[in-house]
């Protein structure tokens, strides 16, 4: 149902130009359903009952007053005006049968329909209004007391995790120590001062190798002790402090601290030009 | 009063004062659990996430329903709103609150009867709303509903122009206190008007207000961006 | 159950459910105000307080004291606090209001590191991983490591410094499933399982693990406050 069907050419325009507009949403009225639905109620009647083609008539006349007062009206309205006036007519004249379109009776009924379903629409949202309601009438807990959310963190890893990282982190610490104890040399100022306190551990022959396998922990140091010693050796029995012996090339060789030289600690003798040379 | 009264009403105070005692022994610890959720929730809690915290075995349904008899003379209530339980104070206890109360912002006449509209015949278009009140909705005033929180816009209508449709949510029943929208009140006087029948233009022949979230044969669902419109209503802990 | 017991509890189920309606002639209406006061307000009430909104004959402390006796063995108790009145839920349901959530998470690569070098070479200090590891170790590893209570504190080196050696526990063992220490496979088995590539140094070595709580020669007994610093484990249930 709608107002469109109708050509309307209100004639608005008539009101003087220079007269200030006063638009008015016709005071006190939700739109013109709520007009009708109003001047209906002053029917008293039943709205089934409603005479469709009195309603009409009070809203035209009100309408026509509302004009007369210069009050603009809104074009809601003034559609529902043009709408009601045509259907008057067809409620006036007798019925043709019309092929098309509704009757002016079914129009009518619609109407009717639609002013009961507001005012019921109205009754309705009164007494939903009256309900109590949250804040008003009834109230929430004033200090509700939040559920506490204890984050317990759970730790996962996995026995191979454990084990690969241990492998991997045992692994780069050991090359890296290969070549760590590959730069670490023994220098001959060391190797001086080792194989003096070794020396003067004891009177007798004993085997180079021996002394330095007690001192040597890790395997890659060998060599670099080896040629440090040897080298500090040489000239610790150039200096006349020790004695070397060796029976053949690559043989074991053995070192004895000069039994001449027993107490005179580490200086060098006043008498180091006689020293003999390592036998062999 | 009568010495038989006082004699009477003796008694009865003798009575009350070992019912604290009485009750630890006779009433359910489940009740006891259910109590202080939701006394300590402040608001609205279902039957699934009341189970969730409780002991397998217990009847929720059942103990909540025990519960609703047992507080329903007191000055705090239990009530069942949506599919939600929450306790509330007794609303003829209203006079006694109204220092509590928030003096909510009052909706216009406009308002109301579109918020009415929207309950009893959702879903339902903006345009359709107009057609009920024979007016043009003022702007705003769905704006100023979906501020309520009460509404929310569920899809589209296949129609051209594709215009949103409106439905009421669990904010709405929560706030009005009602268990399910056919606890709406003035419903009978609707249906016996026939005003919910075949006879109304398309989109009211819904012979029951619900808002059961499916979408209906009309409707198509909502599209990203249409609840980023500023028409969605704020999603309560969404941030 | 005997059947008198059996009787007995019928009674007084029948009695449950005409409670509602008894406590309607007999429950005092100021218990029902006092009550929806307490429930709405938003922070503890005093005496003078409820007084003023009262009726005037109220006899408050009668009324709270009475209220407090009917609320006592219920999930929701009435305390009195400083000289103030407020619900609160029951202490001993404080469980049922705490959330637990697990979340779940993953060690960092040196917390494993570290940790492993932890199981195979214990007791050990904190230097000692570092010089295995050849890094210092970040802070806040090993205190991953005792949150995860695979870990713990069981004495102190006989060094200067005198820094605290770290060990496995049973949790360690149950965790990686593992029925005793020495069944983390050894250099040969790790070597099959292709976990270590064939370059390894002549003299390389993984220790037979043991995790022995009996303290070595070289170490000393914890001292009490050393599990004060934090450093100790989340003992379950503490709080």
């Amino acid at each position: 149902m709608s107002a469109e069907i109708l050509q309307f050419n209100a004639d608005t325009k008539e009101r003087a130009e220079d007269e200030p507009a006063l638009i008015v949403d016709v005071e006190g009225f939700e739109g013109p359903l709520d007009l009708l639905l109003t001047l209906a109620r002053d029917q008293k009647v039943d709205l089934a009952k409603i005479s469709i083609l009195a309603l009409a008539n009070q809203y035209l006349q009100f309408i026509e007053e509302a004009r007369k007062m210069r009050l603009e009206l809104a074009a809601d309205y003034l559609v529902m005006a043009a709408w009601l006036a045509y259907l008057k007519s067809r409620l006036l004249l007798p019925e043709a049968p019309g092929p098309e379109g509704q009757s002016a009776a079914d129009m009518a009924a619609a109407l009717a329909l639609r002013l009961r379903r507001l005012e019921a629409i109205r009754i309705a949202s009164g007494q939903l209004f009256e309900r109590p309601q949250l804040g008003r009438d009834m109230f929430d807990r004033g200090a509700p007391e939040p559920i506490e959310e204890i984050r317990r963190p759970e730790w996962s890893a996995t026995l191979y995790d454990l084990l690969s990282s241990y492998a991997r982190e045992r692994q780069k610490q050991a090359l890296s120590r290969v070549r760590f104890a590959k730069r670490n040399v023994w220098t001959l100022a060391e190797a001086r001062e080792a194989l003096q306190r070794l020396v003067g551990a004891s009177d007798d022959w004993a085997r180079l190798d021996e002394y330095l396998i007690a001192y040597l922990v890790v395997p890659a140091m060998v060599p670099t002790v080896l040629a440090s010693s040897l080298a500090a050796m040489l000239e610790l029995v150039r200096e006349g402090h020790m004695e070397l012996h060796q029976h053949a090339a690559f043989a074991p060789i053995y070192l004895r601290k000069r039994p001449d030289f027993a107490g005179a600690g580490g200086t060098e003798p006043a008498d180091g030009g006689h020293a003999p040379g390592a036998t062999h | 009063m009568s010495s038989a009264n006082l004699a009477e009403k003796n008694v009865v105070m003798l009575e009350e004062q070992t019912e604290g005692e009485q009750e630890i022994n006779t009433r359910p610890e489940e009740l006891r659990l259910i109590e202080a959720l939701l006394f300590a929730a402040g608001e609205p809690l279902d039957e699934k996430a009341l189970a969730k915290r409780l002991p397998q075995d217990v009847d929720v349904r059942a103990a909540l329903r025990k519960l609703q008899t047992e507080y329903a003379p007191r000055g705090v209530n239990l009530l069942h709103v949506g599919n939600k339980w929450v306790f509330r104070t007794a609303n003829d206890l209203a006079w006694l609150l109204t220092h509590e109360s928030v003096q909510p912002k009052k909706l216009s006449r406009a308002a109301m009867e579109t918020l009415a509209i929207i309950a009893y015949h959702q879903p339902v278009t903006r345009a359709e709303i107009e057609d009920i009140r024979g007016v043009t909705a003022a702007k705003g005033t769905i704006d100023v509903l979906l501020e309520t929180g009460w509404i929310r816009p569920r899809g589209r209508r296949k129609a051209p122009g594709r215009p949103l449709t409106y439905g009421s949510n669990e904010t709405f029943l929560s706030h009005f206190g009602l268990e399910t929208l056919s606890d709406l009140p003035g419903l009978d006087e609707l249906k016996g008007a026939g005003l919910f029948d075949g006879a109304l233009p398309s989109g009211f022949d819904v012979p029951m207000p619900s808002d059961d979230p499916t979408l209906r044969d009309d409707e198509d669902p909502l599209e990203p961006g249409d609840l980023d419109l500023g028409l969605a209503p704020r999603v309560e802990g969404e941030e």
